[in-house]
């Protein structure tokens, strides 16, 4: 008796397969089918995630209703709501190739209000927490004496060499030499030694990342293949 | 036009911005009010963006071009999966059969992909030395077979002795330079957001 | 009020002034105190020989959210795409651009427009060649594929935020000899990058693209901030941990 | 407009005697091509930003990048530059950019009516001749720029009342100063095709068809209808000059009046009247005016024949203004292009010979005797069509003011009248070897005269024909070896510049002559009447029977190529190149990607075999020993009190969900156990659905108590999707209640959860260390805002893939647990003593693994090994 799980279990197992070909055949047609099946339902669900999640509990919803999630919104609120209304409006107008520049002015809002976001979250939890961090690693002179306290320095050490080697091997300034005027600018020599320390512990930390990929790649491809094998059986 | 858009970006942006970093009122709650706007706006843009997906295919069906058969195959995915989750919605709003189909069609798919890298990547990972001759390939390359190793568990099962300590070295490691990477893309991200900010990058309404 | 958000605040207004004062001084020409980096000289060989022999430029902006931090990595590679659409312009075929987020793929057709407008080709602007290709990571790297294998691309600009599935796309670009540019913000898929592109763009380079493709003073300016800012965090660094060590902090 | 200069960049009115806007710092007059070397004058900023610069970018960069394709990429982003420079002033100067961009905005075709604002070469224009004309400019430096011997006829008409008015001393300055005016001319066939290459492909509305570089008159029509219109006689040959206003609308009516008003200094308003008379009368004018102003016309035909992308290394147009009208997208760039200044240079070099060929021609004509040009009145239309307003001026002179001019430039119309066409001067010849067969004897030549006879020739009467009489001139004039010409009187240096419109009607019968090599006729031949046919009772126009008596069948030239030997070595070496470059490439090209394919092939098929081998036949166990951050999280767990409110963020792709639910699968258990009030919320669309999956594949068949409540959802509640990444992330950790869609204050999960704060731990189970790090960020973004936030501690269960750069947000405390990939689940298990998913799926990863392992060391070896042989093959072929 087919049921529901096993169409599924059957659908599943054969866009596997056809995905799978890609390691055998490279891209091919089977391979082809499954991906655009595969664009077609995410593009859908996106839609129904994001019509169901977002459009309706934030905008509709309390446009109608003057409830957000349950609670009341004051007059204020609802009329502010109005705002992204107008603005999604707008932003509708880039479907018409006549009225698309009507559509600048949301996407100049999501834009300037992305930046803001992306500065503030990058200020306050990458540059600020990663830097004291860093610097919360080093013992104070009184732990250093202890075993524990040497090993703790060696590490802060460490860990402040490779951060500073890595943050200059980047360093983008750079000078043309006079003595060879033709040459491209390079950087001052104390740069360039950082720069080469840096490129040390960036191999190794790309190293660790692509050894990260490819091992969640193998936990993939052996969770498919797992599937495959136990569903074989009930095909 | 521009000119408006440009001062509407730098206006609301520069509001947010003083709402992360001043909690002064009526700051955060303008931030607040601000960033939800946005998240509406573009839920609303992902509408568009997906007729722009269908028009695009559509486009290669109606002109024949090449691969024109798999948009079609595209298109009633998708409006196949639209219709059911629809229907779900307006019956039981926690659309379980939606989610299944989705757990059956786009899971498998994403995790074959995931799996075909293992092939892919393996393969990147032997023409590495060929493809590149420098001092960061061979280190790049020698780190991964050391981490793969790593991650295969063989130190902690051969039990050698200081497997510990190297295991937790491997895990400071990639620690040290990932931190300078972190901070200098942090630096990069910050000044690419500040452009914006202050009108010199206008990517909109171009 | 916490005084990190002060520091926060400080850091920015610093930022600002020091890249407007960069911008002053080197504007009207162009910034030429940068270190050479190959696969930025690469790419511009690369664009000659796309519009040398007719075939297609394709520019990948990633699957970044606007509203979010990866957002950094997509307007840089919006920055790129304007250049690059300038550029190619007297070419026959004009470039396109494939995005993973649908407001990307609206600022993507809107910085076409405005690159062929500058470069006086508005007629070679199509709306479609600005597009989304999936709208989840994996969705999006599959459908660019068929971008890369249907159209003729001889050069992909991968600028944008990718995740280890940027893969797919580097594979098939390989497979199909063509060239491929390509950096990402996101640490693994960089790493991945390095292993299957061409030519990587690692850690802040990408950052880099607008300075290094001329794309205005004030990327130049920003690329010096830049460097200014990482003297001054190494200086923090450096100094907070003395003061660590001697127990002030 | 006299006193006043409109700026061509920002289009505000400066003092005349300014040389640099004092509003944007604009050049407002271009230095002389003639005289600067090729270097660009100063480019402001905004320049490369109008529209009519961005336009020629592209045409630019393509020369450009054809250089750097071959090699030299280490020469940085110089190439860029120009184009580089447009957008730079994007952010310089907002206020004019926009105005700019405005222009821009309105499409290239609204640029022409707005020069000054949307067209800076036409700004350029009017600046660029006429301080080629000013009086300070030294005689060598616009000399350059007289390239008669390759100028159309027209062009001589316009050199005419300069070259009329030429004080002696000019004739020896003038010619070795023409030499480089004539290096262009020796190219001029060289681009000239090209103009027409060019033309073919070039979509600029204001572009000729190629034809018109060759038929001056079509062209004519299609450039200049309206002011030719008020000019009395239409001239085949004028258009082009009034062509370079038509562009400009008003260029006709301004640029006359500015340059006489210049010449003359006074206002334009005035200068087309009495402007002509007095240097035609006293040769005020200086030499240095002449070439300049030949100079202007000089670009033209480039011009016209839609030279404008291509135009920029040619000298003549440097200040050739022409091009800077008709393709205004095309010529400013180039000017103000530093990469551009080689090209410049080495086109000076290249065309010398040519130089050679083209100077004696061209001074051939300066030996034309005085007493030849006494009848030159027929010419007097010639001035006239070429600037209709100085045409309509002579028109109006009553004789009184003009006797004495009279005399000078009718000698220097006679003694041009017969003046042959110089060796680079392809128009007539070509319209005469393409349209006009040589005609039998006997056959008069009037018919093809006809086809070039301009209207008001046939109009002439006996009393214009009398002053006509003295006007022949043998067509031989021309061999006069040019190293006399130096040690000429001014006169005859300057006279044989004047062509009257009607004799280079007639240049082509010169042509047959010329190319039939036939001796100069006699004088008493130059001094018959004609007869017969238009030309009936004119004296000494060239005689056609003795001429077609003495035809013979032209000489054939051959086809074939005349190269040096040393030319045949170069084009042979460049074919081997090119042969050594194409074939091999290709076959090298194929067998790598067969090979690829087939190791790619190898590779996969190794992989998925040992995954599978692994699974049946188990050979390595779980690590024992679990790493620091797991206990920690392990411990964490252990340490709840029971019902706890726990959040667990369901942040990874369905890709890698494999490999999370084997990590969370386990942790998410311990929770169970433990009671905690499950809160599932996500930042993917896709969260959700991998959610349910995971709780799913948490229970076991025979399902302990501890599951039930979870079993039936009464332990968990789901929170839903945040949109917009971060900032959806910040509104829901700021106030969970608004943030997140699914928040239901009434739910008995949520009755003591206000806020984030009160949570006694998050999970973050994510599979990227963009997610992961968008969730920190926002909530240590968020501590300060939400009380007690930083006091809950933040798991994270990750993707071996996010682990290693998220394990520095352990030492920022602002993670306090991490449990990653397919071993740490297992490992949990193991602490969990509850063997699961992980436990099943290990030992096929592990089989995987060390294939991979093997491959890799195996695979990267040779092929580095390889890639050394092959580096050191290459450095021994080289």
């Amino acid at each position: 008796m087919f049921t529901m799980d096993v169409i599924l279990g059957f659908v599943s197992f054969l866009l596997t397969l056809l995905v799978l070909s890609y390691i055998l055949a490279g891209d091919n047609p089977f391979f082809r089918v499954a991906t655009y099946a595969f664009i077609g339902v995410a593009a859908a669900y996106v839609v129904l995630v994001v019509f169901q999640q977002v459009l309706w509990p934030k905008l509709v919803l309390p446009l109608i209703t003057g409830t957000q999630n349950g609670v009341p919104l004051t007059q204020v609120q609802r009329v502010l709501l109005l705002a992204p209304l107008l603005g999604g409006l707008l932003l509708l107008t880039k479907l018409s190739p006549g009225f698309s520049r009507f559509g600048s002015f949301p996407m100049a809002y999501l834009v300037g209000v992305g930046a803001a976001v992306t500065v503030g979250g990058v200020v306050m939890g990458t540059i600020f927490s990663q830097s004291l961090a860093a610097i919360n690693l080093f013992p104070s002179l009184s732990q250093v004496g202890t075993a524990q306290g040497l090993v703790a320095l060696v590490d802060a050490l460490f860990m402040l060499i490779g951060a500073l080697a890595t943050l200059f091997y980047f360093y983008f300034g750079a000078r043309t030499r006079s003595r060879q005027p033709g040459q491209p600018p390079r950087r001052s020599r104390f740069i360039e030694g950082l720069a080469w320390v840096g490129q040390i512990f960036i191999a190794i930390t790309f190293g660790s990342l692509f050894a990260g990929v490819y091992i969640a790649a193998l936990t993939a491809l052996v969770e498919r293949i797992s599937f495959l094998l136990n569903f074989s059986p009930i095909l | 036009m521009k000119p408006v858009a440009t001062a509407i970006a730098i206006a609301f942006g520069l509001i947010v911005l003083l709402g992360y970093f001043l909690p002064l009122p009526p700051l955060p709650a303008l931030r607040d009010t601000f960033v939800g706007w946005a998240v509406i706006l573009a839920a609303i843009a992902t509408l568009i963006g997906v007729i722009n997906l269908l028009a695009v295919h559509t486009n290669k069906i109606s002109l024949q071009q090449p691969g024109n058969g798999y948009s079609l195959i595209l298109i009633a995915a998708f409006i196949l999966t639209l219709i059911l989750g629809l229907w779900e919605i307006l019956t039981s709003p926690a659309a379980p059969l939606t989610r299944q189909v989705v757990n059956s069609i786009q899971f498998p798919v994403e995790a074959s992909l995931m799996g075909v890298l293992a092939a892919s990547l393996a393969f990147a990972s032997i023409r590495l030395l060929r493809r590149r001759r420098s001092l960061f390939a061979i280190l790049f390359f020698v780190a991964t077979l050391v981490f793969l190793v790593a991650g295969s568990g063989l130190f902690g099962i051969l039990n050698l002795p200081g497997a510990d300590y190297l295991q937790t070295a491997l895990d400071r490691l990639p620690v040290f330079g990932g931190r300078g990477l972190l901070l200098g893309v942090a630096l990069g991200s910050l000044l690419t957001g500040l452009r914006v900010l202050v009108g010199a990058d206008r990517p909109y309404g171009g | 009020m916490n005084w990190m958000g002060i520091a926060g605040l400080i850091l920015v207004v610093v930022c600002v002034g020091l890249m407007f004062v960069f911008a002053l001084l080197h504007r009207g020409r162009p910034y030429r105190g940068l270190r050479s980096i190959p696969a930025f000289n690469r790419l511009r060989r690369a664009v000659g020989l796309a519009v040398e022999d007719g075939s297609r430029l394709h520019v990948s902006l990633g699957s970044a959210n606007l509203l979010g931090p990866q957002a950094a990595s997509a307007l840089v590679g919006l920055s790129m795409l304007d250049r690059i659409a300038q550029l190619s312009s007297i070419s026959d075929r004009p470039p396109v651009a494939t995005s993973g987020d649908s407001t990307l793929a609206i600022l993507s057709q809107d910085t076409l427009r405005s690159g062929f407008r500058s470069a006086n080709a508005l007629d070679q602007y199509d709306p479609t060649r600005g597009r989304v290709a999936g709208l989840t990571p994996f969705s999006y790297a599959v459908g660019v594929i068929p971008t890369l294998v249907d159209e003729s691309v001889s050069a992909n600009i991968l600028a944008g935020h990718f995740g280890p599935e940027v893969a797919l796309i580097a594979d098939t670009a390989d497979q199909h000899g063509s060239f491929t540019l390509a950096g990402s913000d996101s640490l693994p898929g960089q790493a991945v990058l390095y292993a299957t592109a061409q030519e990587p763009l690692i850690g802040e380079e990408l950052f880099a693209g607008g300075a290094y493709l001329q794309a205005g003073p004030m990327h130049a300016a920003s690329l010096r901030t830049q460097d200014v800012l990482r003297w001054a965090l190494a200086g923090g660094l450096v100094l907070g941990a003395l003061l660590k060590l001697v127990g002030i902090l | 407009m006299a006193d006043q200069i409109r700026c061509p960049m920002c289009s505000r009115l400066n003092p005349a005697d300014l040389d640099v806007c004092q509003y944007c710092q604009a050049r407002l007059k271009p230095l002389i091509a003639g005289s600067t070397p090729p270097v660009p004058p100063p480019t402001p900023p905004s320049q490369p930003e109008t529209p009519s610069q961005n336009a020629d970018q592209p045409s630019e960069e393509a020369p450009d990048w054809l250089h750097s394709l071959r090699g030299k990429e280490e020469t940085g982003a110089s190439e860029w530059d120009n184009t580089a420079e447009s957008s730079s002033g994007e952010e310089d100067i907002p206020d004019w950019l926009s105005r700019i961009r405005e222009k821009s905005d309105s499409g290239p075709e609204e640029t022409a009516p707005e020069p000054p604002a949307s067209s800076p070469p036409a700004g350029n224009e009017l600046p660029d001749w006429l301080t080629g004309a000013t009086f300070e400019e030294p005689a060598q430096q616009s000399q350059p720029s007289a390239p008669s011997g390759d100028l159309p006829d027209w062009l001589r008409d316009i050199r005419e009342p300069d070259e009329r008015s030429a004080p002696g001393p000019a004739g020896p300055a003038s010619g070795p100063e023409e030499q480089p005016g004539d290096l262009a001319s020796g190219g001029e066939p060289g681009w000239l095709e090209q103009l027409r290459s060019q033309q073919m492909v070039s979509d600029s509305p204001s572009a000729p068809p190629p034809s018109a570089a060759f038929s001056p008159g079509g062209a004519g029509e299609n450039q200049i209808p309206d002011w030719l219109q008020s000019s009395p006689p239409p001239q085949p040959p004028q258009p082009p000059t009034p062509a370079e206003g038509s562009t400009g609308s008003e260029q006709p009516s301004e640029d006359l009046p500015e340059w006489l008003s210049n010449l003359m200094g006074e206002p334009p308003s005035t200068s087309s009247e009495p402007s002509i008379l007095p240097w035609a009368a006293a040769g005020e004018e200086p030499p240095a005016q002449t070439p300049d102003f030949t100079m202007t016309g000089a670009g033209q035909p480039m011009d016209w024949g839609g030279a404008a992308v291509f135009s920029i290394p040619e000298p003549g147009e440097g200040a050739g203004s022409g091009p800077a009208q008709m393709g205004q997208e095309n010529i400013s760039p180039s000017l103000e292009t530093p990469g551009e200044t080689p090209d410049w240079l080495s086109s000076f070099g290249e065309p010398s010979p040519g130089a050679d060929q083209v100077e004696p021609d061209w001074l051939a004509s300066l030996e034309n005797p005085p007493a030849q040009s006494q009848a030159s009145v027929p010419g007097e239309p010639g001035p006239a069509v070429e600037e209709p307003q100085y045409y309509a001026s002579l028109q109006q002179t009553p004789p009184a003011e003009s006797p004495e001019p009279t005399p000078d430039w009718l000698e220097a119309l006679g003694s041009d009248q017969p003046a042959p066409p110089p060796a680079s001067e392809p128009t007539p010849a070509l319209l005469f070897e393409e349209s006009l067969p040589t005609p039998p004897p006997g056959e008069p030549v009037e018919p093809f005269v006809m086809a070039d006879l301009p209207d008001w020739l046939s109009a002439l009467g006996p009393a214009e024909s009398g002053q006509a009489k003295e006007s022949g001139q043998p067509p031989a004039q021309p061999s006069t070896p040019k190293g006399t010409e130096p040690a000429e009187p001014a006169e005859e240096a300057i006279v044989p510049a004047e062509l009257p419109s009607w004799v280079q009607a007639m240049r082509p019968i010169e042509s047959v002559a010329a190319s039939s090599a036939a001796p100069p006729p006699s004088q008493e031949t130059d001094q018959r009447i004609e007869r017969a046919g238009p030309l009936a009772g004119l004296k000494g126009i060239l005689p056609a029977e003795p001429l077609v008596a003495e035809y013979r069948k032209p000489p054939t030239y051959s086809v074939k190529l005349q190269t040096s030997e040393s030319q045949k070595r170069y084009a042979q070496l460049l074919d081997e190149m090119l042969a050594n470059e194409t074939e091999p490439l290709a076959h090298r090209a194929e067998r790598l990607i067969s090979s690829q394919r087939v190791l790619r092939l190898v590779v996969g098929i190794l992989v998925v075999a040992a995954v599978l081998l692994g699974s049946f036949y188990p050979f390595m166990p779980i690590p024992s020993q679990p790493a620091v951050e797991m206990s920690n999280l392990y411990n964490a767990v252990e340490a709840l009190p029971g019902s706890a409110p726990v959040l667990m963020v369901f942040d990874y792709e369905p890709a890698l969900a494999g490999e999370m639910e084997s990590a969370a699968a386990p942790v998410l258990d311990h929770l169970m156990e433990k009671g905690a009030r499950l809160s599932l919320v996500t930042t993917s669309p896709t969260g959700q659905a991998l959610a349910d999956r995971l709780l799913g594949s948490v229970f076991t068949p025979e399902a302990p108590d501890y599951q039930q409540p979870y079993l039936d959802r009464q332990a968990v509640i789901d929170l839903g999707y945040l949109a917009g990444g971060p900032a959806g992330i910040y509104s829901f950790v700021i106030n969970p209640g608004l943030g997140a869609p699914r928040w239901a204050a009434d739910n008995s999960n949520l009755q003591d959860v206000h806020s984030l704060a009160d949570y006694r731990q998050i999970f973050l189970l994510t599979d990227s260390l963009d997610t992961g790090r968008a969730w920190l960020e926002q909530l240590a973004a968020a501590g300060p805002s939400v009380p007690g936030l930083d006091e809950v501690p933040v798991m994270l269960v990750t993707s071996a893939q996010a682990a290693p750069l998220l394990r520095p947000y352990l030492d920022s405390r602002q993670a306090d647990g991490l449990l990653n990939g397919l071993m740490g689940g297992a490992q949990y298990e193991q602490l969990l003593q509850r063997p699961g998913v992980a436990n099943r799926r290990w030992d096929s990863f592990a089989g995987g693994l060390l294939a991979a392992i093997v491959l890799v060391v195996v695979g990267g070896l040779v092929n580095g090994t390889l890639s050394l042989f092959s580096r050191r093959k290459t450095k021994d072929e080289a």
